[in-house]
C-alpha cells in the first residue's frame, strides 16, 4: 500500500509517562480514518503525534513522506489541527484570526469570510473578540480556520463535540471534501454514529495502542 | 524571515494599541520605580545624583521584564501557542517580529526614563552623541535577550516569576555598561568607546543567537 | 434648571472666575518682596494641589465606599468616582508640572526629593494604577467593585505615605527646601485673589467631574436605550437558525 | 407547581450583550430538564445563571427558595456545576481536588475515594497531577466532585462531551439517581439521544429565550 | 471562617511545597535584585553599606511581588477560580488563608535576604530586638496589602503588568519605615518607635481591610 500515514511502533512519551506504547498504522492517501476508544487511550496524543507536536521517542512514523523523528518546519503548514481547545487569540475577532493564520501560511486571506460563513460564523460574531463567544462558536471559528487553510492532512480531536445539529452535518461534509479533494483526515471521536459512517478505517486505541481496526462506512474513492 | 518578521511585529503591536497595555501600566511602572528607588537611597541629593545612572537603567531594565511578560501574555495559553506553531512560521521571523515590536516599545520607555530621570536627578547630558548611542544600542540586546528567555519560560505556569530571575542577571552586563556610559555621558570621567563596545556586542551576539536558537526553542 | 444647563453654567462661572484670577494676579496684585513675579504662581498652584488631592481623591473615597455599600451601590457612585480620579490625576499632573516650574527659579532646580513633591508623585502613580486598572475590559459590576476596592485602599494610604514620607525627609536631612515665605508680604488683594483661585479651581473641578460624568451616562444611556433593540437582536437569533 | 426554579423573564447581560433575554421556565423539585439549542443559543448562559455566577439583569429567579437578584453566599454550597472546563487545580491529584472540595464544603472526605472509583477514576489516576488527565479524564473527575458534594442542584453543561460510551451510560444514572434522590437537575446538551431519555422536560433554547418546551422520556417521580 | 483560612493555607501551602516555586524562584530572585541593586550604585563600599537597608527592603518588595504573583496563579484559571467559588468559601477566610501563606514565604525570604545583606554589605546589628519587630510587623501589611491588590487583578489578562504598578506605591511606607527601622538598627541614629508605630498601624489597617473588603471582591 502506498501508506500517506505510516507508523510503526510508535512509542511517545511525556515525562516517563508512555502515552503512545507502540502504536502501527497505515493510511494511504485520500482516506479517513476514524480513532475510536476510552479516556486516556491515547487517541489525542497520537492526533498530537501527527501533528508533529508529540515527539517520537521510539519506532518509526513517515507521514505525508516526512519521517517526524526529524520533522521539517515547512511539514507543520500541510497539517492542521483542531485540537479540544481551537487554540485562538482571545481579544482578536474571528476575521483577524483567519486572516493572521492565513498571512503566515502565505494564503490569501479571500479564503477567510467564505469560510468563517459556511460554518456559521457570520454578522455580528464576525467582528466580536473571540473571548466573548460559545464554546461551540468558537469550535466553529477553528473548524473554519481548517477550512480556509486547507491543509493536507486534517487533525480532527472530537470534532463533533460541543457542535450543534446542522454543524455536526457539516462536519461530515467537510470531511468528505477534504477526503475526495486528496487530503487526509484523521479525527479521534466518542461518538461512532457520526464518525463510523464517513470513515474508511475506524481505529480502536486501548492503552496507548492499537486494540482494533476494521472498515468504516465511507467507500474510499 | 522579514515577511514572517513584520507579520509578528503588526499583531503584537495591534493587540497593543487595542489594549495599550505598555502605555498604561508599564510606562508609570518604570516612574515608579524610580521613585523607589530614591527611597531606598534615602533623600541625600548628592548621593541620588551620583547613583542616577544605575538607577535609570536599573528602572529601565525591570520595565523592560514587565514589557516582555505584556509581550509573551499575547502569545496566548499553551493551546494558542500550539496552534500559531503548526503555521509553521519561520522561527527566526517570530523571534525578530518580536523583538522589533518590543524595541519600538523599549524606546518610549526611554524616553520617558530619560525625561524622569533629568529632572528628577538633576542629570546634566554633556556628551549626546555617546548617551544617544547607548539608548539606541542597548534595547537591542535587551529587547532579544528578553524575547529568547522569554521563549524559554512560556508556557510554564510560573512565567510570572521564572523570567524575571531567567533573563535579569544576563542582562547585568546591559545595566553595568548601560551606566557607565551615561555617568560619562553626564560629566563623569571614563572610557566610554569600551563600554558603547560591550553594549554593540552585546546586541549583536543576542540578535544572533535569537535568530539561531528560536527554531530549536519553539520546537517543543 | 436641567443637569446640561447645570454644567454649562458651573463651567461659565469658574471659567469666569479664572480669568478673573489670572487677571488678578498678573496685573492688580503686587509682585512679592522676595519671589519677584515668580509668587504669582501662588495663585495657580496650591489650588491646583488642593483641588486634586482632597476634593478630587477625597470625593472618590467616598464614591467608592458608597459603591460598596450595598444600600447605596449604584453605578452613579462608581462613575463620580472614576470622573473624580480622572479630573485629580490631571490636576496633581499639573500640580507637579507648576510646582516644578515654580521650583526651577526658587530653588534651581525641577525636583527636590521633598517630603510633599514626593508624596504627591507617588500619589500620582496610585491613581494612574487605579485608571489602568479601569480600562482594562471587564464586566461593568466588576470593574466597578474592583476600582472601588483600589480606590479606597489607595486614598487610606494617602496620610500614611504622607507621614513616612515627611519624617523620611526630616529625619536625614535638617533644613527642607521649601519655605516660600509668604506670609509677611501677604497683601489684602493677594488674599482675596488665593481665595478666589481656590474657588475658580474648585469650580473648573466640578465642572470637569460634572463632563466626564455625563459622558459616561451618555455613553451608558446609549446601551439602556439599546437595550430593547438589543433584546430584540438577540431573540431575532433564535428564530433565524 | 411548587416549582424548585421559577424564572420569569429573565434577562441577563455580558457587557451590553444580553446573552439571556427572558428566560421563562419553571420546574418542580426532583426534576430532569435537558436544554437544548444551537450553539451560541445560550443554554450555558442559562447554566451560569442558575449556578449564581452570571448575574441577573432583570425579570425574576427563584431557584431552591433563593432569589438569585440577591443570592446568599450559602445557596453557592447547594449548588454543583460541571462546565464546559471542570476547573480544577492543574497541579494536584484527582483526590485532594475532591478532598479540598469536600473540606470547603463541610461533608466528609470519606466520600473522595468511591466518588472517583465509580468515575472510573482509580488507581495511578489517583495520584497523578490533574495536568496530565486526559481531557475525558478530567471531565470525569469533575464528574465525581459532583457526585461526592451530592448539591442539591446538579448544573451539567454538555455532560457527555468527551466521555466514553461507558461513562455516557454513567452519567444517565447518576443524573438518575440524583432526581430520584430528591435533587433538581438541569442539563444542557448536543445530543439529544442521550439526554432527552433521562428528562422530565426537554427545553429548546434560541438567541436567549425558550423557544419550545415538551415532555421527556423520564417518567417524573 | 478561621476554618475556612487554614483550609486555604494548607491549599497554597501544599501547592507551593509540590512545585516549589517560590522556594527556585522568587528566593533567588530576591538575591538577585540585591546585587543588581549593588551593580546599579557601584563598587564603593561605604556607599553600599549606606544604602544596604533601602536594598534590602526593596529587594524585599520586588520579590514579594512575585511572591504574589504566584500566589494568585495558584487559583488557577477563570474556570478553576469559578469552581472554587462555586464552594461557598468565606471571602474573609480566603483573604486570611492566603495571606497566612504569603506571609510564610515572606518569611523565609526574610531571614534568607537578611543573612545575605549582612553577609555581601558587611552590615553589623546592634540593635536585635528592633530589627525582628520591624521584620514581624512589615510582612504582615506587605501580604494583606498584596493579596487584595492580587485580587483585584485576578482574571485580567493583564495580571502581570498590573500588579506591580498598583501594589508598589501603596507600599512604599513600608520601603521607608523598614529601611529606617533597619539602619536604626544597625547603628545609625534615629527614633525608631515611630517607625515601628507605622508598620503596625498599616498591618492593622490592611488585615481589617482584608476582611472587611474581600467579600465584595470575591463576589463575582
Ligand atoms: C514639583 C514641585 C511641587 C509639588 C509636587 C508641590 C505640591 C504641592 C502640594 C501637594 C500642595 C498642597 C499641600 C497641602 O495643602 O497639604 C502644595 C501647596 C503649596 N505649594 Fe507646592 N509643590 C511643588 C513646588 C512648589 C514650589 C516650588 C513652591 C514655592 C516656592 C510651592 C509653594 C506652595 C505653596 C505656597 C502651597 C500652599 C501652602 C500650603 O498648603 O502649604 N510649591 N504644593
Ligand atoms: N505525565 C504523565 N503522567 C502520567 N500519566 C500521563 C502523563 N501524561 C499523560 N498521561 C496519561 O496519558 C494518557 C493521555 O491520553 P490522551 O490524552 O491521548 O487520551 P485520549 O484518548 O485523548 O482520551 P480522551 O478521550 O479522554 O480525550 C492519559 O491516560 C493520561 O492520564
Ligand atoms: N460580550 C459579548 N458580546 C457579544 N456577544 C456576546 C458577548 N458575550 C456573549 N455573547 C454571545 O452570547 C452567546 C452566549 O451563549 P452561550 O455561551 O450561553 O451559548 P450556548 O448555548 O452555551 O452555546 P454552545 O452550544 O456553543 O455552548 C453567544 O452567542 C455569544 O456570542
Ligand atoms: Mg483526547
Ligand atoms: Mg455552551
Amino acid at each position: 500500500m502506498d501508506a500517506a500515514i505510516a507508523l510503526t511502533s510508535a512509542v511517545a512519551l511525556v515525562g516517563r509517562f508512555p502515552v503512545l506504547a507502540g502504536v502501527d498504522l497505515a493510511m494511504p492517501k485520500g482516506s479517513v480514518t476514524t480513532v475510536l476508544g476510552a479516556n486516556g487511550a491515547g487517541k489525542t496524543s497520537l492526533l498530537r503525534l501527527l501533528a508533529g507536536l508529540q515527539r517520537l521517542d521510539s519506532g518509526s512514523a513517515r507521514v505525508l513522506g516526512v519521517d517526524l523523528a526529524r520533522p521539517e518546519r515547512s511539514y507543520r503548514r500541510r497539517v492542521g489541527l483542531l485540537a479540544h481547545d481551537p487554540g485562538l487569540y482571545e481579544d482578536l475577532t474571528p476575521q483577524e484570526n483567519l486572516d493572521f493564520a492565513l498571512h503566515a501560511v502565505r494564503l490569501p486571506v479571500t479564503a477567510t469570510l467564505p469560510s468563517l460563513m459556511r460554518c456559521g460564523i457570520s454578522g455580528r460574531l464576525l467582528n466580536t473578540p473571540v473571548k466573548h463567544l460559545s464554546q461551540g462558536q468558537r469550535r466553529r471559528v477553528g473548524l473554519a480556520k481548517l477550512l480556509a487553510r486547507r491543509p493536507e492532512l486534517w487533525l480532527l480531536d472530537e470534532p463533533h463535540a460541543s457542535l450543534d445539529a446542522t454543524t455536526r452535518i457539516l462536519v461530515g461534509e467537510l470531511v468528505e471534501e477534504a477526503a475526495s479533494g486528496g487530503a487526509m483526515v484523521v479525527t479521534t471521536s466518542h461518538e461512532p454514529e457520526y464518525s463510523v459512517p464517513m470513515a474508511d478505517l475506524v481505529v480502536t486505541m486501548g492503552g496507548g495502542v492499537v486494540i482494533a481496526s476494521e472498515r468504516g462506512g465511507r467507500h474510499a474513492s | 524571515m522579514l515577511r514572517d518578521a513584520r507579520l509578528i511585529a503588526a499583531r503584537d503591536l495591534r493587540i497593543e494599541m487595542r489594549s495599550k497595555v505598555a502605555t498604561w501600566q508599564v510606562l508609570p511602572f518604570a516612574f515608579l520605580s524610580l521613585i523607589l528607588f530614591a527611597f531606598a537611597i534615602g533623600p541625600d541629593p548628592t548621593l541620588l545624583k551620583q547613583t542616577s545612572p544605575g538607577l535609570f537603567w536599573l528602572s529601565l531594565l525591570f520595565a523592560s521584564v514587565l514589557g516582555t511578560q505584556r509581550s509573551l501574555s499575547i502569545e496566548g495559553d499553551g493551546a494558542t501557542r500550539e496552534a500559531t506553531r503548526l503555521l509553521g512560521i519561520d522561527p527566526a521571523g517570530i523571534f525578530l517580529g518580536k523583538t522589533i515590536a518590543l524595541l519600538i516599545e523599549l524606546a518610549a520607555l526611554e524616553i520617558v526614563l530619560l525625561g524622569g530621570v533629568l529632572v528628577f536627578f538633576h542629570t546634566q547630558v554633556s556628551n549626546w552623541p555617546l548617551l544617544i548611542s547607548s539608548l539606541i544600542l542597548a534595547p537591542i540586546g535587551l529587547a532579544s535577550a528578553s524575547v529568547i528567555y522569554g521563549s524559554v519560560t512560556t508556557g510554564l505556569r510560573s512565567t510570572a516569576t521564572l523570567l524575571p530571575l531567567l533573563v535579569l542577571p544576563v542582562l547585568a552586563p546591559l545595566l553595568i555598561a548601560g551606566a557607565r556610559c551615561f555617568s560619562v555621558a553626564t560629566g563623569s570621567r571614563g572610557n566610554s568607546a569600551e563600554w558603547l563596545g560591550i553594549l554593540a556586542v552585546f546586541a549583536g551576539i543576542y540578535v544572533l543567537l535569537g535568530i539561531v536558537l528560536y527554531g530549536p526553542l519553539e520546537e517543543s | 434648571m436641567t443637569r446640561r444647563q447645570l454644567t454649562k453654567w458651573v463651567g461659565v462661572v469658574s471659567l469666569a472666575a479664572a480669568i478673573a484670577d489670572v487677571w488678578l494676579g498678573l496685573w492688580v496684585t503686587p509682585p512679592d518682596v522676595n519671589q519677584g513675579d515668580l509668587v504669582r504662581l501662588v495663585y495657580i498652584h496650591p489650588a491646583l494641589a488642593w483641588v486634586a488631592l482632597y476634593l478630587a481623591f477625597g470625593v472618590a473615597a467616598i464614591c467608592s465606599i458608597l459603591y460598596l455599600w450595598p444600600r447605596t451601590r449604584s453605578f452613579t457612585m462608581d462613575r463620580i468616582a472614576a470622573a473624580s480620579v480622572e479630573v485629580g490625576v490631571v490636576f496633581t499632573v499639573l500640580t507637579l508640572i507648576t510646582g516644578s516650574i515654580w521650583g526651577r527659579p526658587t530653588w534651581g532646580v525641577w525636583w527636590t526629593w521633598d517630603a510633599r513633591l514626593t508624596s504627591t508623585a507617588l500619589l500620582a502613580v496610585m491613581f494612574i494604577g487605579y485608571l489602568a486598572l479601569r480600562r482594562v475590559p471587564s464586566d461593568p459590576h466588576v470593574r466597578a467593585r474592583r476600582c472601588a476596592i483600589a480606590a479606597i485602599i489607595a486614598a487610606i494610604d494617602v496620610p500614611i505615605v504622607h507621614f513616612s514620607v515627611v519624617w523620611w525627609q526630616t529625619l536625614h536631612q535638617g533644613a527642607t527646601v521649601l519655605n516660600p515665605n509668604l506670609t509677611p508680604t501677604i497683601h489684602g488683594i493677594m488674599a482675596w485673589t488665593l481665595l478666589l483661585s481656590f474657588l475658580a479651581f474648585t469650580g473648573i473641578f466640578v465642572w470637569m467631574l460634572l463632563v466626564r460624568f455625563d459622558m459616561a451616562v451618555l455613553e451608558d444611556a446609549g446601551v439602556d436605550d439599546g437595550l430593547e433593540s438589543a433584546l430584540i437582536d438577540r431573540r431575532a437569533e433564535g428564530s433565524s437558525s
